[in-house]
């Protein structure tokens, strides 16, 4: 958020701001390379790592064999020799091989050895939906590893947080799941200093400021939740908007202190409902913030099913009118 | 010196690639009439991928994997399956599916977005589009190990490409196919690259044949361009596998001409020398050529049956533009045999919505 | 819960009530068949398969090469081609391998091609700590399937249930992930007839009727809620004590009817708190019971961090005394 | 015929089951003075391994798993190994580890349930025990291409069982040493069963050692209960892999002596003439039968040397006895080098509790 603005900085897209990190840190620190799918002189498909192959070579930047659960494997190896690798799953969909490395060493690596090896690796992935891709390059499924203790789970929803967020995660001495809301990689540009600043991995950020209902929600969804808070403001209801950005660990304080103040939540979010990350806000607001609540909270997310290839796909994802109609439910109650 | 164990992998080919045998035919293809209908059915192939790239390219289709180059081996593979058995395919062996009964359209709905392109009216028990690389190999070893326990003489063969070769399944499913002396074929149609990534960085082994010995099956490497090679292959594997003698890993050689698929720009990342090569390699030139030294074939011949081709598939692809979307309830429709209270109340609201536009 | 008590039946334990399941369908539709690790002659490692080789034969209760990915792979081939299917991962640390063919092809070969194909199959997982068993055999793992379309997450905690339950699961159409608490496997007998007779995979079960708050669990945690249940009725405080057994789909309305009445809730598990499926039925208790809440929603659950290894794991499961102490707040609160 | 490939996996056998050489000694160990310390490091480990289970049976030790009869396969890789290598075990190698400094109250410490005995003073850089299986051949892996992108001279050995090839970890690992040409030994240690799934059951290749041409790596299949085997077949592995010239899989046969651990009860699914046998062919007896007749060893050294062995394992069972258990706090505090807010709250609120006993 505070980035410094230096005049050299032009505007960039969010995932542009993805390859400049990345670039900034491989220069300062050896220790760091990039590995997965495509990575290499193919710059990755989304282009995370354009230009980086060219820049450091086939020792920094490593196209791997087609496995996911290589990739993780290789990941781990190299991260507690000594490395800091920055693994890429090509789509969320393709990141499922990935789990039992991620859960039984990476999460535990530090844990199991007391200390004496450490797992600092950063896995990104392209996430979510509605991009009019094919199968399994639509998922929204950061919930599998909300309840893994060990990791930290982090989705950036603007090129700043995501420079900021990606250093931090690289930086992290322990294993971090870097989700990239692939529908906004383009949405927008902003000016993204590339001084190595880095931004925290444990806070939420307010986008907006309001006293009557509270919107929380992370990745593309901050697009259709921040259209929603224009639309309702223009009928007299001022949200303040909380883009969660780490999920794991969970600044709750900043959730609360605002229902505190509003009485009232919505939790937008993508993932299917049922014990999707929302549920875990909305605990935490049952057991913290019960006396606070002036109205039910509401979830508005993607239903309880896969989303659907891309012709019915837009209306799997929350849209502007599910929040609002939301929220204007949550303003209407108590 | 004491040996554990030696292996001899034989690679095949019959037809060379400038059309002229290079080895005498297999017994059951020295009749060159028998290769008629493949060789037409490759043009058929050939023209449905022309189109649907079309498609794709004026905004009609989503992203599509072209088969261009590979319809020998397609073709091939399709021809040596029987009704009873199953498919697994990866997402461009349209080639074999055609033969089985899949129809254009089901492809076109499948890339255009639409789940319905999965549900096949022709070979019901086959298995849709994998998008997760190889998984279709362990899935079919399932499949094998099914009909073996319930002693049916089918056989399950799958497909997946060079950096399928890599993943975990695909050794998952050739070992248990070996463990279990099951009934399974693996096609691995090498086309050189997957995406970006050539061949050569995905393993160091010489061949991708030879990954089936980690599970003791039986090992062939073929030209994949060549339609006489990919059916003698298939049919040794075939019967192996239907007479209880197990399961088998081809190596398919062949080249992907077209960019990955239209999402793609495979110009990033190979050169122009390596696909010119490659089309002098390609299946369907080199077929024509002996077919027309056969008197089999001639230029009227092949002008005619485009032309039906192409209408046969203007059909198809009508059928498909013409097919209204799904209703919104699809999405909850085909999630349980018995819908939980919860997806229910879902699915209402979700109507709801439609019902307020 | 109704299983009728016929004159032959004897009392048996849950890890025999599972046997007892097993064989009577096997013995009434011959397209069941059991497969995993050690589950032939050996007959499981928790004897979960004892006499099955033996009855059916090594057609029907197959040994596996050592290799997760590969049962489930087998699994959903052998599902989605006529047969029905019961896999069994040796212990809740060993099933992530299996994720990816759970969350990719069971869960979604009906969606993925419109009921052409199905997968009626049974994953039976040892479910788990407190037995001071080695690393990766104590794990309260179900979070990671409880967001996933298309599957159904259960956990019985008696040995009728584990009965009852383990037949529809059997019978069910669609993919069940078949949790088996293993503290619990041999906690105490119940006479269980061995009648056919299926319980329903969409209830939860009251265990013990109250008035004062609603006590909610599964798996082997039911054991220290009944027992803080007890306590604290010694207390004067009338607690109703709900079994959840089956997770997704989450029978809701029997929860929010005990709130109704109680006003106050303790949810107790085992699995790490945050984003642990405690979560989402706190966070439905926000959405739809809040104007029933007298008190703040309490978890009574596993640490966020890895269960240890046994010299401390009883100390990381939630305890009688855990739960007491949060009913007794819950019940000062409001 | 053409061949694609062929390939040939030698078996190395040098000492026989009756302690006759069967084939004249490598080069580097004519000398049989230079078996001697292996040969009691092998007499240390049975001890330890004898001593460690009673303490099991007595109730002082959780599950155990015991090493008995691969102590020649253990001691031999250990002893190929540099200090600046990098070990991944599986869950019985103790005899390789005691050689790289891991002490047995480290083993006594794990199976005893804490996680302490994981934190190896002795290879700082080694891996810990690995409960799910292969896991750990995937990880080195990632270590030697680590190596090889450092350009350190540094191999990294890691051990599976023979159920442990059939893991797909396994396959993964190999398969990424060979497509990076990295420092990589996999040593698949077949000792016939994997708890109660004999190694028929497994796979259906001939051998476990041809696993490793699937990734086109360097393959042998060696006696594992033959010290000079295992040593001349480790030599040649690391060499390689120190020199640049990629990974192996060598396949070490050997035999379960005792239950696949102490919670399990092998007389469940194995014939007791199979075990019989195996002790007719155990490592410990063929190695002493040499050493007697090449008059390095007779049965008052013996004598003792178990003694002192008894004497050193009891220090480190006292220590392991007396260690106090980890304050509540530990399992929040290795968690993450930077502790969430959340679990610090968690670790206070245990702490508390503790404090009200
Ligand atoms: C598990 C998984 N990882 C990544 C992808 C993305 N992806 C789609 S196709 C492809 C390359 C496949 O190459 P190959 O197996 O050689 O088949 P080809 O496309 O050449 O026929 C990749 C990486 C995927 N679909 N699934
Ligand atoms: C992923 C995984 N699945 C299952 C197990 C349970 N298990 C522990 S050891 C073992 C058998 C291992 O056999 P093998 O690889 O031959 O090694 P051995 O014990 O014979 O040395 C099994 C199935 C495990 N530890 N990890
Ligand atoms: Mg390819
Ligand atoms: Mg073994």
């Amino acid at each position: 958020m505070n980035a410094q603005v230096k005049p050299d900085s032009t505007a960039i897209t969010l995932i542009e701001a993805i390859t400049q990190a990345l670039a900034y840190e491989m220069r300062n620190d050896p220790s760091v390379l990039v590995l997965g799918e495509d990575v290499g002189v193919n710059g990755g498909v989304f282009r995370a790592t354009a230009g980086l192959h060219a820049q450091f070579g086939s020792q920094r930047v490593i196209d791997t064999p087609l496995d996911e659960t290589t990739i993780a494997g290789l990941t781990v190896g190299l991260a507690s020799q000594g490395m800091k690798p920055v693994a890429e799953a090509q789509f969320d969909g393709f990141m499922y091989p990935m789990v039992d490395f991620i859960v039984c060493h990476a999460a535990r690596m530090r844990y199991r050895t007391r200390g004496r090896l450490t797992c600092p690796m950063v896995l990104r992935v392209p996430w979510g939906g509605g991009i009019r891709a094919p199968e399994h390059h639509s998922e929204a499924n950061e919930a599998i590893f909300t309840n893994v203790p060990g990791l930290r789970v982090v989705m950036p929803s603007s090129p700043q947080r995501a420079y900021g967020m990606l250093l931090s995660a690289i930086r992290d001495p322990d294993p971090v799941i870097f989700f990239e809301p692939k529908r906004i990689y383009r949405q927008y540009k902003e000016v993204v200093a590339d001084d190595g600043e880095a931004l925290p991995l444990d806070v939420c950020y307010v986008l907006r400021d309001g006293t009557d209902l509270t919107l929380v929600t992370w990745g593309a969804q901050v697009k259709e939740t921040l259209e929603a808070a224009e639309k309702l403001a223009g009928e007299g209801i001022n949200c303040e908007v909380i883009d969660v950005a780490t999920l794991r660990p969970l600044d709750f304080a900043t959730i609360a202190e605002s229902v505190a103040k509003t009485g009232r939540c919505v939790i937008v979010h993508e993932a299917p409902k049922t014990a999707g990350f929302g549920a875990e806000i909305a605990a935490r607001l049952a057991e913290e913030s019960m006396f606070d609540l002036l109205a039910p909270v509401e979830r508005v997310t993607g239903y309880d099913t896969h989303i659907p290839l891309f012709r019915l796909e837009m209306k799997y994802l929350p849209s502007v009118d599910r929040i609002v109609t939301a929220a204007r439910r949550a303003m209407a109650a108590g | 010196m004491t040996l554990a164990a030696s292996f001899e992998i034989e690679y095949l080919q019959y037809l060379g690639p400038d059309g002229v045998p290079v080895a005498e035919f297999p017994e059951s293809l020295r009749d060159a009439a028998l290769l008629l209908p493949l060789f037409k059915q490759m043009l058929y192939v050939r023209t449905f991928d022309t189109k649907a790239i079309a498609l794709q390219r004026t905004g009609k289709l989503g992203t599509y994997a072209a088969c261009l180059g590979h319809e020998a081996t397609h073709v091939g593979i399709g021809a040596a399956m029987r009704p009873e058995d199953v498919f697994a395919p990866s997402y461009r062996e349209y080639g074999a599916q055609f033969m089985r009964g899949v129809r254009p359209r089901d492809v076109l709905m499948y890339w255009g977005g639409d789940e319905r392109g999965n549900d096949f009216e022709g070979p019901k028990n086959d298995y849709p589009w994998c998008v997760p690389i190889s998984t279709q190999c362990l899935m079919a070893s399932g499949a094998a190990l099914a009909f073996k326990l319930r002693n049916e003489p089918r056989v399950a063969v799958a497909c997946c490409g060079d950096g399928g070769s890599s993943k975990t399944d695909f050794y998952a499913g050739l070992n248990a196919s070996g463990a279990f002396t099951s009934p399974l074929v693996l096609c691995v149609i090498n086309n050189g690259w997957a995406i970006s990534v050539p061949r050569g960085a995905q393993t160091g082994a010489k061949t991708l044949a030879q990954k089936g010995l980690a599970g003791g099956l039986y090992c062939l490497q073929v030209d994949g361009n060549d339609l006489v090679a990919v059916l003698e292959a298939m049919r040794r594997a075939t019967e192996r596998a239907r007479s209880g003698q197990g399961g088998s890993v081809i190596e398919f050689m062949t080249y992907r001409l077209h960019d990955h698929t239209t999402a793609d720009d495979a110009r990033r990342y190979r050169g122009e020398q390596e696909v010119k090569d490659a089309w002098t390699r390609e299946p369907f030139l080199r077929l024509r050529k002996y077919l027309v030294d056969q008197k089999l074939w001639d230029e009227a011949q092949e002008k005619a049956w485009i032309e039906e081709c192409g209408k046969l598939i203007d059909v198809e692809i009508n059928a498909y533009l013409e097919c209204p979307v799904q209703p919104v309830e699809a999405m909850f429709d085909y999630l349980y045999g018995d819908m939980p209270e919860d997806v229910r109340a879902q699915r209402e609201y979700a109507i709801s919505l439609e019902n307020r536009r």
